[in-house]
């Protein structure tokens, strides 16, 4: 909606109170509407419509109106000052002019007539036509078409027996057989290098702590087992390890003092 | 009198028994999926057989449905099942609606000249006759109107274009926006177009 | 084709839309007082006209109303039918009632290890796979499956005792770890790992 629009835009037409101003303007739905009934009293194509005639006739019924002393609705008052307005533009001489020009302003008032009043009369022949429940009728009862969904299911034979195997996979008890791997607990380490360093003061290679015999497994398994007792005799305080670089032999020896601490500790 | 096809009758009795108007596809898969093109056929043999006869059969937004013949009109109309008598605002509204479809409620208004009370529409959306037809992409995203296909089927009308004097008025350029009838006929600068509208707008105040 | 005469058409129209069936009487009284034999006449000529059509003309009691014809009553009520494959969950649950039967819904969910939904259970009933066999007679006395002589039949068994034992199912690889037999399944048949949920039972809607 344009800024044009917006005097025209009134509250739709309330029902009448005892107000006796709506005896007389209850048949218009807002100005425009009387506007455009007072154009079709011209009797003319709302295109060859005199708007000048239309503003003197608008002008005056509302002054009637007012001279019977009813109270006028603003927007009603609204419309007739704009109008008045209009008119004494399109009374001047040309050349006194602003923009936008009187007819311009005329213009859109008439197009805008027109349009409603197109509008009125589409509505009047929709009206009209033959209606379902009025002129024309759909059948009193129809039966009603019903669909009623079926569903068919469908499986065969080798899904079944195979679900059932796989239930029984699921659910079957499991044994779990551990194998027996040759190791050396870090509890049998510990006590092994304690044991050992007992014996020397010297530094020993911790190789010297594996048992000579062993399969190759249980060496793997003798020295990480020897080495975390080294770490941990050493954390106690009753050894030292020494390694000359990456890689390189790792030494141990006794610490002389630990004797006191005991293996407790 | 030759005798009516088997999917003829089918569809015969289909509409009979339906609730509700159908649209072809509706019909060829309630007969078991038979082609639109078939089911098509039957409903032209039908519509030529029912053209004589006191009921018709018709099309209505490409919805089917068979109905009293118009002319018998006078015999059948019945008090208790008067149509809602609508308000001069609410048919008026319902023809910019379905003359302008899709509009928003301020282009209803810039026609009128009034505002339109919520409720005007309701008893629109109510009869089933108009619907929302989403939002304008403009500024405040306006809510927009439309018709139904109940609306066709009410006022028997097989689709929008035979909207009574439709096509007269849009020739006419009766159902162009004010601003547009207003430039072709001034052929006027846009700019100045909307200064003249400012200008209006503040006149009256 | 003769023209159907102007009563013809009325009364065509009246029964049409009327709601119940109608006396000649009243037809005659709707229609502003016509003989009731020339409303009789128009009767017999309308019930000859839809004698071959989808849609007949019928008295009943007196009264007369249209109604489908009898060949044609299949298309008020139709079936759809909608084959769906077994969920996974069904599927051991039927595959657990066919090796155990009678069974308690207990008893199925502690050898499937999971609980079994009502709806897989209905599922299989109305597929008139499985059935009601009675009552365990134990403490609670649980409601207890058994298949059907369908099941048999459907799965082209001539008895139970056609289902492979434990031995066979070993041998075929299928007690094999679920996972391996899982992607087995998977690879056999795509669309059962999409079922393949504990919920699975798929009901209709």
């Amino acid at each position: 909606m344009s800024d044009f629009d917006a005097p025209f835009m009134f509250p739709e037409a309330t029902k009448p109170d005892a107000g006796a101003l709506y005896l007389e303007l209850d048949g218009w739905e807002g100005p425009l509407d009387l506007l455009l009934d007072l154009a079709r009293r011209q009797k003319v194509d709302l295109r060859q419509i005199s708007i000048l005639a239309l503003v003197d006739q608008y002008l005056t019924y509302i002054e009637r109106a007012g001279a019977m002393r009813l109270e006028l609705a603003a927007d009603y008052l609204v419309m007739a000052a704009w109008l008045a307005y209009l008119k004494s533009a399109m009374l001047l001489p040309k050349d006194q002019q602003e923009d936008p020009s009187p007819e311009e302003l005329a213009l859109r008032l008439q197009l805008r007539l027109q349009r409603l009043g197109a509008m009125r009369e589409a509505a009047a022949r929709l009206m009209a036509r033959d209606r379902i429940g009025r002129d024309v009728f759909v059948r009193g009862t129809p039966e009603g078409l019903r669909t009623d969904r079926k569903t068919v299911w469908r499986s065969d034979i080798f899904s079944v027996i195979q679900a059932y195997g796989q239930v029984k996979a699921r659910t079957a008890p499991r044994i779990y057989h551990v194998a027996n791997r040759p190791v050396m607990t870090l509890d049998s380490a510990l006590e092994r290098v304690s044991a050992m360093l007992g014996v020397t003061l010297e530094w020993m290679e911790i190789r010297d702590f594996l048992p000579p015999h062993a399969s190759p497994e249980l060496k793997r398994s003798a020295l990480a087992s020897s080495f975390v007792a080294a770490l941990e005799l050493a954390k106690r305080g009753r050894a030292e390890l020494d390694q000359d670089g990456a890689f390189t032999p790792l030494r141990i020896r006794r610490l002389k003092e630990s004797v006191a601490h005991g293996l407790g500790a | 009198m030759s005798e009516p096809g088997t999917l003829e009758r089918a569809v015969e009795a289909t509409l009979f028994a339906s609730e509700a108007p159908m649209t072809i596809d509706a019909l060829a898969a309630h007969l078991g999926g038979i082609a639109p093109g078939e089911v098509r056929e039957a409903l032209a043999a039908l519509a030529a057989h029912y053209l004589q006869r006191g009921v018709h059969l018709v099309e209505r937004g490409g919805r089917w449905h068979f109905e009293t013949a118009p002319d018998l009109a006078h015999l059948l109309r019945r008090e208790k099942e008067q149509v809602r008598r609508l308000s001069r605002a609410a048919t008026e509204v319902l023809a910019i609606i379905a003359y302008h479809e899709p509009v928003s409620r301020a282009e209803i208004e810039s026609i009128r000249g009034v505002q339109t009370s919520a409720g005007t529409l309701d008893v629109l959306m109510e009869a089933g006759w108009i619907r929302l037809a989403g939002r304008r992409e403009v500024p405040g995203r306006p809510v927009i109107y439309a018709t139904t296909p109940e609306f066709l089927d009410h006022f028997g009308l097989a689709s929008r274009r035979d909207l009574p004097g439709i096509d007269e008025l849009r020739a006419a350029g009766l159902l162009d926006p004010v601003d547009d009838a207003f430039e072709a006929s001034m052929r006027f600068d846009p700019d100045e177009a909307e200064e003249a509208d400012e200008h209006g707008a503040n006149l009256p105040d």
